[in-house]
């Protein structure tokens, strides 16, 4: 493989075995187009960051704005242009010298991640939610100056001057460059960059709200914390792995885990010995995948995150960084380690289980909106890990595909929740959405369709991800799996239909929330929810065929 | 390719509810008449439909076929045989009265808001509804089937939490949390069986390979596909128990009163005369032809948890205090009927159960339509708070009289026919099931004359002085019915001729022959 | 000597980090602990580099140490933010946001 | 010929229609409507009879099929009729009573403002009761069976605005479904035994099944019988059917309705014969109504409701006969037609009472009326000489026969049942010469009514008495009719068959026995009402007098067993339904809030404390990978 050329390169550089005749130095061969949606993102967002440099404050938005939406859309335009190129079936093959897996799972999450950015953007743009409590200043969901103190003078200064965190936009370029990556890393050091690359911008973006900044703040440090901290397992991880296998590769660690490998060398056949290495360094991998997943015992940082953080910020996270993460989770599980399914498969129906479970139960007493949702991410989470754990052709797809379904969903439901307001910004408690159904009918109704795509009624695209899932899961013999699903199915539908009916059978209260008029941004992030949520509920064959043709990993 | 007949009978309520919703909010009227409008064309499709029925002809018949979900092993497949073809005109039937019944019930109370259109939105759920219950009578693929039952939830759940009846006592904030109790209680409780159903689904799918239900008779018929014991009978419990919520059958049955109780009358009727016939459908349906023998597996279990939901059902509408609770408790008896019937596995006792979720759905849309408008009068919903209504109101104490007398099934009335045929049915293969069943003909006498005597005999209350007999349009509701339920009371044949070829299918399906007479076996 | 002392070490390492996080109140320190453990990290890629004489764990260590910086710059950045904003650097008393 | 049946049901079903659809458009003529299609339906009965009359023994039995009713596969049940000898006896009493009484109702009715409703009533009842008697299969006249229970329920309980009269309608139409349960268990049973239910097919096949089947027919029969009949244990609903309109009183729960049991029975003679356990309950049972009856007769106050407890005990007799098989057949039959006359002629009689009387019906306020009301005390007087069996007059023959037929069954039983049957005609004496001394003898002992208004005791109209007179008629001549000659034994005999028992006393001697006893009977009567005054307010009476009061204790007895216990499971019922049903469900869903809340503790907002999960997360990760391997 590439991959090992590039290092025995380095290893004779070294100087280790000097008998060989030292080889003249071969250029990295590196696949521009292929690349091309990563690259364009990073270029972007570098010039997003050179735009907060050079341009002045007053056509910052705009540029910034126009710059995020022009990358993304170049970007997934670009995507478009390798799937039909041939690039996710036919022509699916590993580019970047081993690093970048250019494949059908790739192209499918790439575009699902700059599709959903992009609608996710919109709501970071958005800028009518708050216009009474900032005078003649128009202002967004972050804050106006997050290094100035809560409630110091230099904020209100800040304020007053009309100052917007406009950087956030190269910082969710960034978020993107590295989500689009990480799914596509075919190496372990890739795959740890990516997720180091996605992860800091997140931290920054969580810690810039403009209302409730100590919670804001707050979110930002746990997430960090425990993201540094999980980040630190995984690399452990990486280094056990490599031990054992004696390289980061994809491809290379799959052929040592299933013992195909060719050339073994004594210090080879000396780790390769040695399970507990790959185990323990697969067991660490994994903790640092799930944890990005969302997965119980995993989980704890998602109510808190996804409460402190500025909305539009939670729903991008929670769409994106999920179908980051499960790319990455479906690569590792299905190139680097089939050859270990009977040691994951039964820890992966645990973790699973209680994720699916735990989720559902513990969201039942939730009050806040945002922590609802985190607990309903996590009972997703745990309904994909089994498909994920169907270990087969149809387990891929049918992940793909509720990542797809669910992404959307996500995004539009976090949108709705900026819409809700009272002085203190979004109202993200339950009682104050009471009655909304009677006030405002139809963001009521929005909501409701998504929360029933949560629910996963029928007609709606929840129902087919966890159709296409479960199904999946019970073809690959977790029919178990399936029963569970089901059970936190009913647990769940539970507490979204409770929400349903605070906003449509409760009386409104006298002083709750009202529902800001959005600007177009906004309106077309749900209505772009509200018809992928719909018409993946009606007519999904055509995503599923996509998905299907998507669910081959390359090797 | 022919007319899709089917299609258009279910897609008519589906564009009218949308049409119905899109009506401005001060437009009310317009928007009743609308979708009274658009059901009755419904009405007259699947007039058309039942018509062009051919009882002697093949099984499944006005089929259509469409590619729909590939990848799921789904295809948008409809057919009608007998027993189907006869609860969609059913349903077709009721949702004009029960949209003429709640013609006012959904008129805001004050006029203020101007977004809020909860009369659109009434009348646009009903038609929702019936399209969803029109189409899942239709389906022949069991995901189709799987999507409409739950789906279906939706709109009824909206239905019953958002539309309560007016009549109650205690606070409002007091009875909108009893009803929104009752919604979710509805929407949960049907919620587990249909996901319990998903798995079975899901599961029926790995072994199958198909949804398609002829598929997967043909293949089960020709040997080609064969279940383990245990996997039929795990897959048969997953699908009977969400019919078993939705039918309901005892013990799975709390919903039902509560969700009765709190909803307004025409949409109880809706509830029970029409979404939950799609439990008892489906058990014939589904049940029994995909598991056949896991069907006759379960059948000492099901019939004693239906005689159970029959005396029981029975024994508590006596105990209840609120007239539409009690109408619901004896709807649990009557499903409990229907339940027998089916899994009795004799043609007479599927032709009765069958002939009885029709009866039943007329002759409980007669009672409970009438019991809504004498609520409506008074503002009560309790037995206690009537008396002597028939001095009064005599025309409405005599629809009511004979809607009870339909629900006791006496002869000359719809329902004796098919549940004489039921008992019989029942008798012929289990005797002691026969007989305990029986006693709930007297135990219905007692309910209803109870309630019969209770609210219009005896001296007139002073609430009650006063009170109007029925109004055109509810006689219009009211007298309709009441002539179905003479008219299929002497003479059910053309309804009966329908469904015997059905029933015959499906007696082969399980491979049951009906238990031959004792003089004729002797020969 | 042999390598695989310098993997016990880095397994040591790696845990005094991990159980520094989960001990230790102030966010620096706590910060640190994970500069601890990632270090742990390099210490065991490189042993690993050295047993299997390729270059592979060397290069990733580097990486590491650029994340790690990337990391600090991030980090401490949120940290000071939050110490500005509530005067302590304990991560209990964060915890504004539960249940 | 036969398509007149058709039509014999149809007229009274059209008016039954007409008059209650109507509306108040009708009220004017609406009795006339359905007095006239009463007697349409009685002239077509004649002219089926003299048909019949014109045709050979053998040969005189119609059928005609209307259509095929419930088709279903190996169920065919059709709406056909049959009309045979036992059919046409009833159809003439049914029809022919049932004008009279109509025609009385014009005047006893006539200042009811629902009067059109009446009418419309006993249409339908009539009806009902033609096709349960001329039905060809047991289905169909299981619903002629429930239609006379739903015209008893409506009449019963016309007056619905007294609590009382509402609640013997419902009493009665719930003691009649037990009945009816019975029934259609026996249907049942039919249809599994033989394969249908039709009245020829089953006869026909008695002798293909095992007696144990047939037994059980037989009981179910019996059960619905006891129900329709009013007899031991279903009786207790008769008694307080009495609130219904007089007339009513006089056509259904005299003359007609309530000998329906009868019809069955003899008309499932064949069961029957091959049934002995069968029959034999069938005789236990009629002859304890038969007791029963009379002693309830025996110590009640209201008029109607002596009546009423006569009625049973008469109906007993006639069950009784029926039980004892083809020997008792005919003289069931022949005393129930005689029964129709002169019952029907007292009910009427005591309406006339009650109507002059300001709807009186306590007979120690009555007394002396014979001067005031002469048309109803001769015509009254006629009823009353028949029913204790007078030489000559209709009961005498009729019931003088069942006694006979008693003593014929033979062997202890003849002689118990012939004691029985003597016994009850000794009691029968008394009670009816009670009435009589009690309403038209003695001296006046007229109370003001509630509203203080003094009775003015007038004879009735002539729209009463004249249904009267011509009962009367019926009750004096029309035993002797049929005996001379043995016109009815001849007459039924194809029918039913008939055979004669082995009687172990004469003829003669059984006449002079009854002959004795009633006049015993009549004796102890006059000695305890005739000689002396009575009191206005009853004394309170021995032990047997206070029981037989409250009907022997029976209602009670069903009040403490089944209303309350019936309450009381019902009650609880209710209760496990809420708590344990429901409770399970809202249980769980209380359980999952719990566990919620307290897994919620976990999420305790330190980030340390999410780190410990993690790393614990990840320590059980990894030792369970190992573990896995290890295992």
């Amino acid at each position: 493989m590439s991959a090992t050329a590039v290092h025995s390169l380095w290893t004779m550089a070294g100087g280790v075995t000097s008998t060989a005749p030292v080889e003249k130095f071969k250029a990295p061969v590196i696949e521009y187009t292929q690349l091309a949606p990563v690259l364009i993102v990073i270029g972007v967002a570098v010039v997003g960051v050179l735009v907060e440099a050079f341009v002045p404050r007053r056509a910052r938005y705009y540029t910034q704005v126009f710059l995020t939406v022009v990358a993304l859309a170049a970007a997934f335009a670009a995507v478009v242009g390798l799937a039909a190129g041939g690039y996710g079936t036919t022509k699916a093959h590993i580019a970047a010298m081993g690093a970048i897996a250019i494949d059908g799972p790739t192209l499918f999450l790439q575009g699902t991640i700059l599709l959903t950015s992009l609608v996710a953007v919109f709501t970071f743009a958005e800028r009518r939610l708050d216009p009474a409590a900032h005078g003649k200043h128009v202002v967004d969901s972050f804050a106006a100056q997050a290094a100035s103190v809560p409630g110091s003078d230099s904020e209100k200064a800040a304020v007053r001057a009309g100052f917007t965190t406009t950087e956030v936009f190269p910082l969710v370029l960034f978020s993107v460059a590295g989500m689009l990556v990480f799914p596509a890393a075919n190496d372990l050091l890739t795959l740890f960059v990516a997720l180091e690359v996605f992860s800091l911008p997140l931290y920054l973006l969580c810690a810039v709200a403009r209302r409730k900044r100590l919670m804001s703040q707050e979110a930002a440090v746990k997430y960090f914390l425990l993201g540094a901290f999980s980040s630190a397992f995984l690399l452990f991880g990486i280094a056990l792995l490599y031990g054992y296998a004696g390289s980061v590769s994809y491809a290379t660690i799959a052929n040592v885990v299933n013992g195909s490998v060719t050339q073994i060398d004594p210090a080879l056949a000396d780790t390769m010995g040695n399970d507990a290495l790959l185990l323990i360094g697969g067991a660490m991998i994994l903790t640092g995948l799930l944890f990005k997943v969302g997965a119980v015992p995993f989980h704890m940082w998602t109510p808190d995150v996804y409460q402190g953080a500025p909305t539009p910020v939670t729903g991008f996270m929670a769409a994106a960084t999920k179908v980051a993460a499960f790319g990455a989770l479906l690569r590792l599980l299905y190139v680097v380690l089939p050859g270990l399914a009977w040691d994951w498969r039964p820890v992966m129906w645990a973790v699973a289980i209680i994720t699916m479970l735990g989720g559902a139960i513990v969201a039942i007493t939730q009050t806040d909106i945002k922590r609802l949702l985190a607990y309903s991410s996590i009972a997703h989470a745990g309904f994909i890990l089994a498909g994920v754990i169907a270990t087969t052709p149809d387990g891929i797809s049918s992940v793909l595909f509720y990542l797809g379904a669910y992404s959307f969903v996500t995004v539009g439901a976090f949108a709705v929740v900026t819409l809700v307001r009272d002085a203190g910004g979004e109202a993200t408690h339950l009682s104050k959405w009471a009655g909304l159904g009677r006030r405002s009918p139809l963001v009521a109704a929005v909501f409701a369709v998504f929360l029933l795509a949560f629910a996963g009624i029928p007609l709606t695209s929840g129902f087919s991800g966890k159709f296409a899932v479960f199904k999946a899961a019970a073809d690959g013999g977790a029919g178990g799996l399936v029963v569970v699903g089901v059970i936190s199915s009913a647990i769940a539908a539970f507490f979204y239909i409770r929400v349903i009916v605070l906003m449509f059978f409760s009386e409104p209260k006298a002083d709750g929330p009202t529902v800001a008029v959005p600007s177009p941004l906004t309106m077309t992030t749900i209505a772009v929810g509200v018809a992928v949520t719909l018409v993946l509920g009606l007519a999904p064959q055509y995503f599923l065929d996509l998905a299907s043709q998507a669910g081959v990993f390359v090797r | 390719m022919s007319f899709p007949l089917l299609t258009a009978t279910a897609a008519l309520p589906a564009i009218g509810a949308v049409a119905t919703a899109a009506v401005p909010a001060a437009r009310r009227t317009a928007a009743k008449w609308l979708a009274l409008v658009f059901s009755l064309a419904t009405l007259v499709l699947a007039g058309i439909a039942l018509a062009r029925f051919e009882p002697g002809g093949e099984r499944y018949q006005l089929t259509e076929s469409h590619a729909w979900i590939k990848d799921f092993g789904v295809r948008y497949e409809l057919g009608v045989d007998g027993i189907g073809v006869v609860l969609m005109a059913l349903t077709a039937l009721l949702i004009p009265f029960v949209i003429l019944a709640g013609w006012h019930d959904a008129d805001p109370l004050e006029t203020k808001s101007s977004r809020w259109r909860p009369t659109q939105g009434f009348f646009a759920l009903i038609l929702m509804v019936e399209a969803m219950v029109i189409l899942s009578f239709e389906a022949t693929d069991v995901f189709l089937f799987y999507i409409l039952f739950e789906a279906m939830l939706i709109p009824m759940y909206f239905l019953i939490g958002g539309f309560g009846d007016r009549a109650h006592t205690g606070s409002d904030e007091n009875a909108a949390a009893q009803r929104s109790y009752a919604a979710v209680k509805f929407l949960l409780y049907n919620l587990v069986g249909g996901l319990i159903m998903l798995a079975a689904v899901i599961g029926l799918y790995v072994v199958a390979g198909t949804f398609s239900l002829s598929e997967i008779a043909e293949a089960r018929a020709n040997g080609s596909l064969s279940m383990a014991t245990s996997t039929e009978r795990w897959l048969f419990l997953g699908f009977f128990f969400a019919f078993a919520v939705k039918a309901p059958l005892w013990p799975l049955h709390t919903w039902l009163p509560n969700a009765m109780g709190e909803a307004t009358s025409p949409v109880a009727v809706l509830i029970t005369a029409v979404v939950d016939k799609v439990g008892t459908f489906a058990m014939l349906r589904f049940c029994l032809q995909l598991f056949p023998e896991a069907s006759k597996w379960a059948t000492p279990v099901i019939v004693v948890l239906a005689l159970i939901s029959i005396v029981y059902g029975a024994l508590l509408a006596v105990g209840q205090r609120d007239i539409k609770r009690l109408i619901a408790y004896a709807s649990i008896s009557h499903f409990g009927f229907i339940i027998l019937g089916i899994f009795a596995m004799t043609s007479q006792g599927q032709s009765g159960a069958t002939l009885y979720m029709v009866n039943h759905g007329i002759s409980t849309a007669a009672l409970m339509l009438v019991a809504g408008f004498l609520i409506t009068r008074r503002g009560s919903r309790l037995i206690a708070d009537y008396g002597g209504v028939q001095k009064v109101a005599p025309v409405l104490a005599g629809t009511f009289l004979i809607g009870g007398l339909a629900t006791l099934s006496l002869p000359g009335l719809a329902p004796f026919v098919s549940e004489f045929l039921v008992l019989v049915g029942t008798f012929s293969a289990y005797p002691a099931a026969g007989v305990i069943a029986t006693t709930g003909i007297v135990l219905a006498a007692l309910y209803v004359l109870v309630l019969y005597q209770r609210t219009m005999t005896g001296p007139v209350k002073a609430e009650v002085q006063g009170m109007a007999d029925l109004k055109v349009r509810e006689l219009v509701v009211v007298l309709p019915l009441i002539a179905l339920l003479l008219f299929l009371g002497v003479y059910p044949k053309p309804l009966t001729e329908i469904v015997n070829p059905a029933v015959q299918h499906t007696m082969s399906d399980v491979q049951k022959k009906d238990p031959q007479p004792e003089v004729e076996a002797a020969k | 000597m042999n390598p695989v002392y310098y993997l016990y070490l880095a397994a040591l390492l790696f845990t005094i980090g991990a159980a520094g996080v989960l001990i230790r109140r102030n966010a620096i320190v706590l910060f640190m602990c994970v500069e601890l453990m990632l270090n742990a990290c390099n210490l065991a890629l490189v042993t690993f580099s050295r047993m299997h004489g390729n270059l592979d764990g060397q290069i990733i260590a580097f990486f590491t140490m650029v994340v790690a910086a990337a990391e600090v710059v991030v980090g401490l950045a949120i940290i000071v933010s939050v110490f500005r904003s509530r005067h302590s650097a304990s991560v209990d008393d964060a915890s504004l946001m539960k249940l | 010929m036969e398509n007149l049946i058709a039509l014999l049901v149809a007229a009274p079903l059209l008016g039954a229609a007409v008059l209650l659809c109507g509306g108040r458009r009708l009220d004017r003529a609406g009795h006339w409507l359905g007095t006239l299609l009463a007697a349409v339906s009685f002239v077509i009965g004649v002219v089926l009879f003299l048909d019949m009359l014109g045709k050979g023994a053998e040969d005189r039995t119609l059928h005609q099929k209307l259509f095929s009713w419930i088709p279903v596969e190996g169920f065919q049940a059709d709406v056909a009729f049959q009309l045979d000898q036992l059919s046409m006896t009833f159809v003439l009493l049914i029809t022919g009573v049932g004008t009279l009484i109509h025609i009385y109702s014009i005047g006893y009715m006539e200042h009811d403002e629902r009067r059109r409703r009446f009418f419309g009533y006993l249409n339908l009842f009539l009806a009902a009761m033609l096709i349960l008697v001329v039905a060809d299969n047991y289905l169909l006249l299981y619903v002629g069976w429930e239609g006379v229970g739903l015209a008893s329920y409506l009449l019963i309980g016309f007056w619905q605005h007294k609590p009382s009269a509402a609640t013997a309608a419902k009493k009665a139409f719930l003691v009649n479904r037990v009945g009816d349960m019975g029934l259609s268990i026996a249907i049942m049973l039919m249809f599994t035994t033989f394969g249908t239910f039709a009245f020829g097919p089953v006869l026909a096949a008695t002798g293909e099944t095992s007696e144990g089947k047939l037994t059980a027919i037989g009981l179910m029969l019996l059960l619905a019988a006891c129900g329709k009949s009013a007899q031991v244990p279903l009786q207790s609903w008769l008694g307080d059917a009495m609130e219904g309109p007089t007339p009513v009183s006089a056509l259904i729960h005299a003359a007609t309705m309530v000998t329906a049991g009868v019809y069955l029975i003899v008309r499932s003679g064949a069961i029957f014969n091959a049934a002995p356990d069968a029959q034999l309950a069938v005789v236990v049972v009629g002859a304890v109504t038969l007791l029963f009856g009379a002693i309830v007769g025996c110590a009640k106050d209201d008029i109607k409701k002596a009546l009423a407890g006569s009625t049973m005990s008469q109906i007993g007799y006639m069950i009784l006969a029926a039980g004892l098989g083809p020997i008792g057949y005919v003289f069931a039959i022949m005393h129930l037609v005689t029964h129709g006359f002169f019952k029907a002629g007292l009910f009427l009689g005591a309406g006339s009472v009650m109507h002059g009387m300001n709807d009186e019906v306590d007979m120690r306020k009555f007394g002396g009326l014979r001067k005031y009301m002469p048309v109803t005390f001769i015509t009254f007087g006629l009823g009353y000489l028949a029913i204790i069996g007078f030489p000559g007059l209709s009961g005498f023959f009729s019931k003088d026969k069942i006694i006979e037929a008693a003593f014929a069954k033979g062997g202890t039983e003849g002689w118990i049942l012939g004691s029985v049957a003597l016994l009850g005609a000794a009691i029968t004496a008394f009670y009816m010469t009670r009435v009589m001394l009690l309403t038209f003898f003695g001296e006046k002992r007229w109370q003001p009514d509630a509203e203080g208004h003094q009775p003015h005791p007038h004879e009735s109209p002539k729209s009463m008495t004249i249904p009267m007179i011509v009962l009367a008629f019926g009750s004096v001549f029309a035993g002797g009719f049929f005996s001379i000659g043995d016109r009815f034994l001849n007459w039924l005999e194809p029918v039913t068959g008939h055979s004669h028992g082995h009687a172990p006393i004469g003829a003669a001697t059984v006449t002079a026995a009854t002959m004795v006893v009633l006049v015993i009977g009549v004796a102890i009567a006059w000695a305890m009402y005739g000689r002396k005054p009575v009191p206005v307010v009853a004394p309170r009476g021995s032990l047997l007098t206070r029981a037989a009061r409250r009907d022997l204790l029976q209602d009670d007895f069903n009040h403490v067993v089944l209303v309350r216990g019936g309450e009381h499971l019902t009650r609880s019922l209710v209760y496990v339904d809420h708590t344990l049903v429901d409770g399970v469900v809202n249980g769980t869903a209380a359980s999952m809030g719990g566990l919620s809340g307290r897994l919620r503790k976990l999420q305790n907002g330190y980030a340390r404390s999410y780190a410990v999960s993690m790393f614990g997360g990840t320590a059980v990760l990894i030792a369970a990978t190992l573990l896995m391997r290890a295992v």
